[in-house]
């Protein structure tokens, strides 16, 4: 997981590279991802090469978090299913995310989940109980269809919430989601720190990546200890690091007029009236539909 | 005369560590010099630069900006005017995405939001990276990252730009880039301050060099004189460009006459030799 | 020099224990963010508020620090990004799964907690719109958890070990490795309440969460400790210096 | 026939976006040979390095070290053997004191203690910093820290060594340090291979040169070789050494006589001035 961040940045740069003498942009970013690293790491890398970028950032971030909540407030596992369609065809159909990429990032929770649900599903008495049982020496481990039924709804209900939050994630860069939180009036402050923030997140990557560099090829993860000595090691050189680069910027922003006041320039983008009412209809379709059928999840 | 658009009069600045890091600095900068600045590592060079642009403040000594002595209340000024294009860009990027990046001066400065976005859009024009707005830093080539750098000063319009090493680690057709910028700007009548360790380009490129040497200037004068100067040039590690080299060879050879014509490229030796090569052999 | 050296010694502890803290509250990644729609509705708004105070808290002191000092926005900029970074990194086991370190232990040790949970709550929505861990409904239960909880049992224990004259990286391992112990409790604890057992309510429920999780969890804060040790080790032959720099960090917490 | 220490055998690799970083690379390399490795940034070079000493994987194709097939279970070997000094020295440091730094290598070898601590020592002599030893490397200049970065790799007894642009930042002192510690390793037939933006340089001090472009190796020769073929300089956006355009213009203009001398530096030409300058006039 952790090199594959950093190793997308290299991959999107040597993809420019190419690019740079050439000068056709853009469509290169759209390559079929190969399977190798597609982890999660790779969300930042995806929301730009989105062809749903351009959309409003603001609708888009607020049809998400209604969607979400949505899931979990109406907890109906139709409702869970059709919005698990309905977001795969924005992020996959619409985005043109490769489908591969799409189902890898909604799997990085897949440990959480099956071990979270079998958690809740299964239960444990002194007595015989439930629909299926099982004696595992002391007493009991039981389940029962409800129970399965339950297990099964949750999985729809979670993997609908996951999708809602990623079909933003996977369309939206982190720089536009903080823009829109900052005209939610989130304390400024705060709004400094996520920017500031993002950004120096790829420049740690870039500084972890190789110093990681430096010390495979010297061998340095040759073993469990050696690798622990290693990591340890790197950690800390990165925090120094880390700080020098923290006094480093602080000057060159001065440099430009900082005097406190950590504003940037965002461009707006149009709200489109289309997007507006479909979202505005699909929201209304799921709470009819959650009316229309009597399940609870 | 001529006033200076820069004038810094012994200018003193030492870190906490107690070394001088500059030691006794004055000198006067004229509107559309182009400046190399050429030490060691550590002789002052980055020192002298941001207290030029006013970021660091010198223990003593002053600097005037166009005649205006620079106190606590008008240091604005200098920020606004003197703008540097980091060593390394990745820290000195600190937005999110190449258009908030350029727009961070321009913001900084209090404009109005349609003039912001109009420098940004000029300034990436200059730069040829119109395309790159929508883009993080992040997915950018080092040569990409550099022309955003250069595009956040030409955002800000400062009259006196200075570059911290611009050329280390670029690759050569950056590098052409950032020569044809240089070029640019030089037309436009912009000051330059270039530190550097490629002598070549330093000889190529300046009409005035100084040299920097445990926080003092030790030599002020044109590229030529300084580079003649093998004192110096012993004093402050320097070689000598091969031009310079090559041309004072082939006259002590008496290959060429000594028309004091110094050419500082290949190219401009070609067009000597075409017109003036002598033709007297010698025994 | 000296002088100065122990005030940037200072300040790079802070620095980096404000960053240790950042990062301690993301780690548990991979295995103990509470998913996006685990929680039902009341749950998450509950967590929530039960965070705020700290929340505030650590909002105040980080303003505090930075009135006083404004340069200490890009430290702590950079501690955040820090805790990012070191969380998602897969950290070396011998089993070859991909764990993550919480990094709560080193950075409640460096920094102390009460600025740690500003912090840790970016970096949790990093990790959610970044990494797809955790998620935006469920940020106010992993908020106390990871930002919270552990960063303040980790840094009552280093305390603690420090009073009683516990060897000192000894001190930093118990510290770091109950730290993430507890954070993994504290989560078992929140996802029980949301699903009490049939035949013994949340009690039985905690059970079954602690077992099922405790494969992964148990070696991972055995990892974390060892880890932070190592980490610690190193910082202690820099700080000298450069961990000076934390100093206007730590001005906040304290 | 001699065999080469390494082989590299229609090498492919590829991140994730789908470009190729290297695109079938086959290439021999003997031992002793000295190797400039040219190209812009993004060509490949670095994937090639990093596949060379094993820390990536390539796709496809394998790779030679004297004669033995790489795989997964001797990958060590390349570690081992095949030495890597990175570009930026502060993100190649990793130990807390330079000690501990130079020691990583060899302590991971699995090395007696007594024979680490005595390749550090004879690594920090050779490269002058002895001194330095308890000092943590992030206290030091730029200059001392590439000292350090080499002295990992001598302390390693690397057979083949690689810089990656080692050059890029050097001051002209460090720069020179730079060059004799190459001369030292190369009287001792050290294999080396650098990676340079420098084409004066690498016209100075290679035998060899190689050319990536886009993922390909598009021309290997001698430099003279290389830096004669308009083409490939075009296609690869490279400048000519200055000596050789001199000396072609020279030639061309018949003061010199054409003796395929080639001089690389100033002082060659001097000398070859001195010796073969013609005394015979022209029309």
């Amino acid at each position: 997981m952790e090199n594959s961040l950093a190793k997308w940045i290299s991959f999107f740069r040597a993809g420019n590279k190419g690019e740079d003498q050439k000068t056709h942009r853009q469509e290169k970013h759209h390559h079929r991802i190969g399977h190798k690293h597609g982890e999660g790491s790779a969300i930042d890398f995806y929301a730009y090469a989105s062809k749903i970028r351009h959309w409003n950032p603001t609708f888009k971030v607020i049809f998400s978090l209604i969607t979400l909540l949505l899931v979990i407030l109406l907890n109906n596992p139709l409702v869970s299913l059709v919005v698990i369609i309905s977001m795969a065809y924005l992020t996959v159909i619409k985005g043109g995310l490769p489908l591969g990429a799409y189902i890898s990032v909604l799997m990085i929770p897949i440990t959480f989940i099956i071990l979270g649900t079998i958690a809740i599903g299964i239960d444990f008495s002194s007595l015989p109980m439930g629909q299926f049982n099982l004696f595992i020496g002391f007493g009991y481990v039981f389940t029962s269809a409800d129970k399965l039924q339950e297990m099964a709804f949750l999985m729809l209900k979670v993997f609908g919430a996951i999708s809602a939050m990623i079909m933003m994630t996977l369309s939206t860069p982190s720089s536009e989601i903080i823009g829109v939180l900052r005209k939610a009036h989130v304390p400024k402050l705060i709004i400094e720190l996520m920017n500031l923030i993002y950004r120096y997140i790829f420049i740690l990557l870039d500084v972890f990546n190789n110093m990681r560099n430096s010390a495979d090829s010297r061998q340095g993860y040759g073993d469990f200890k050696t690798s622990c000595y290693t990591f340890g090691s790197v950690a800390s050189n990165m925090l120094v690091v880390s700080l020098k680069k923290a006094n480093a910027y602080y000057t060159a922003m001065e440099a430009r007029g900082y005097e406190g006041d950590l504003i940037f320039l965002e461009e707006e983008k149009k709200m489109a009236v289309s997007h507006l009412i479909i979202g505005a209809a699909f929201i209304i379709f799921l709470i009819l539909l959650r009316i229309m059928t009597p399940w609870e999840g | 005369m001529r006033e200076p658009i820069l004038k810094f009069s012994n200018l003193y600045y030492r870190y906490g560590n107690g070394n001088p890091a500059l030691d006794g600095i004055s000198v006067d900068i004229y509107q559309g010099e182009k400046i190399a600045v050429i030490g060691s590592n550590g002789s002052g060079k980055s020192t002298f630069f941001l207290n030029a642009n006013g970021v660091l403040k010198a223990d003593h000594g002053e600097i005037s900006y166009q005649g205006t002595i620079i106190n606590k209340k008008n240091v604005r000024e200098l920020r606004k005017n003197i703008g540097i294009v980091f060593q390394d860009a990745d820290n000195q990027i600190i937005a999110s995405t190449v258009m908030a990046e350029v727009g961070f001066g321009p913001m900084n400065l209090k404009l109005p939001k349609a003039e912001v976005i109009q420098r940004v859009d000029e300034a990436l024009t200059y730069m040829n990276i119109l395309d790159f707005k929508d883009r993080p830093p992040h997915y950018l080539s080092g040569g990409e990252k550099k022309r955003v750098t250069i595009a956040d000063v030409i955002a800000m319009k400062s009259e006196v730009i200075i570059f911290d090493e611009p050329t280390a680690a670029l690759d050569p057709l950056n590098a052409q880039m950032l020569e044809e910028v240089l070029g640019k700007l030089g037309a436009e009548g912009k000051t330059m301050l270039i530190s550097t360790h490629d002598v070549d380009f330093a000889y190529r490129w300046a009409e005035r060099a100084m040299v920097f040497n445990q926080g003092k200037i030790i030599a002020d004068g044109t590229p030529l004189e300084i580079f003649q100067n093998r004192e110096i040039l012993e004093q402050a590690n320097l070689k000598r460009p091969v031009m310079l080299d090559v041309y004072e060879m082939l006259i002590e050879k008496e290959m060429v006459e000594n028309t004091n014509a110094y050419p500082t490229t290949p190219q401009a030796l070609r067009d000597l030799l075409v017109n003036t090569a002598l033709s007297a052999g010698k025994a | 020099m000296n002088k100065s050296m122990n005030i940037r010694e200072k300040r790079f502890v802070a620095i980096a224990a404000a960053i240790a803290l950042v990062f301690g509250l993301t780690p548990v990644a991979n295995a103990m963010h509470i998913m996006e729609g685990y929680l039902p509705a009341g749950f998450c708004i509950a967590w929530g508020a039960i965070c705020i105070p700290f929340l505030i808290a650590g909002y105040m002191s980080i303003r505090k620090t930075l009135k006083e000092n404004p340069k200490t926005i890009t430290l702590l900029a950079m501690a955040g990004a820090y805790v990012f970074v070191l969380s998602s990194l897969k950290i070396p086991s011998v089993t070859g799964s991909c764990s993550h370190m919480t990094g709560t232990g080193l950075g409640a040790i460096l920094f102390g907690p009460t600025a740690v949970s500003i912090l840790g709550i970016i970096v949790l929505i990093f990790q959610a719109i970044l990494l797809a861990h955790g998620g935006l409904t469920t940020l106010g239960a992993n908020t106390f958890s990871m930002a919270i909880a552990g960063p303040f049992v980790t840094y009552g224990i280093f305390v603690l070990c420090k009073k009683i004259k516990v060897n000192k990286h000894l001190g930093v391992f118990l510290a770091a490795a109950i730290g993430d112990l507890f954070t993994y409790c504290v989560t078992a604890f929140q996802l029980a309440m949301a699903y009490p057992s049939e035949s013994g309510g949340v009690g039985v429920s905690v059970v079954k969460f602690l077992l099922v999780f405790a494969p992964t969890q148990l070696p991972l804060a055995i990892i974390e400790g060892i880890l932070t040790v190592v980490i610690i080790i190193g910082l202690e032959t820099y700080a000298s210096s450069e961990l000076a720099e934390l100093g206007y960090l730590a001005g906040g917490v304290k």
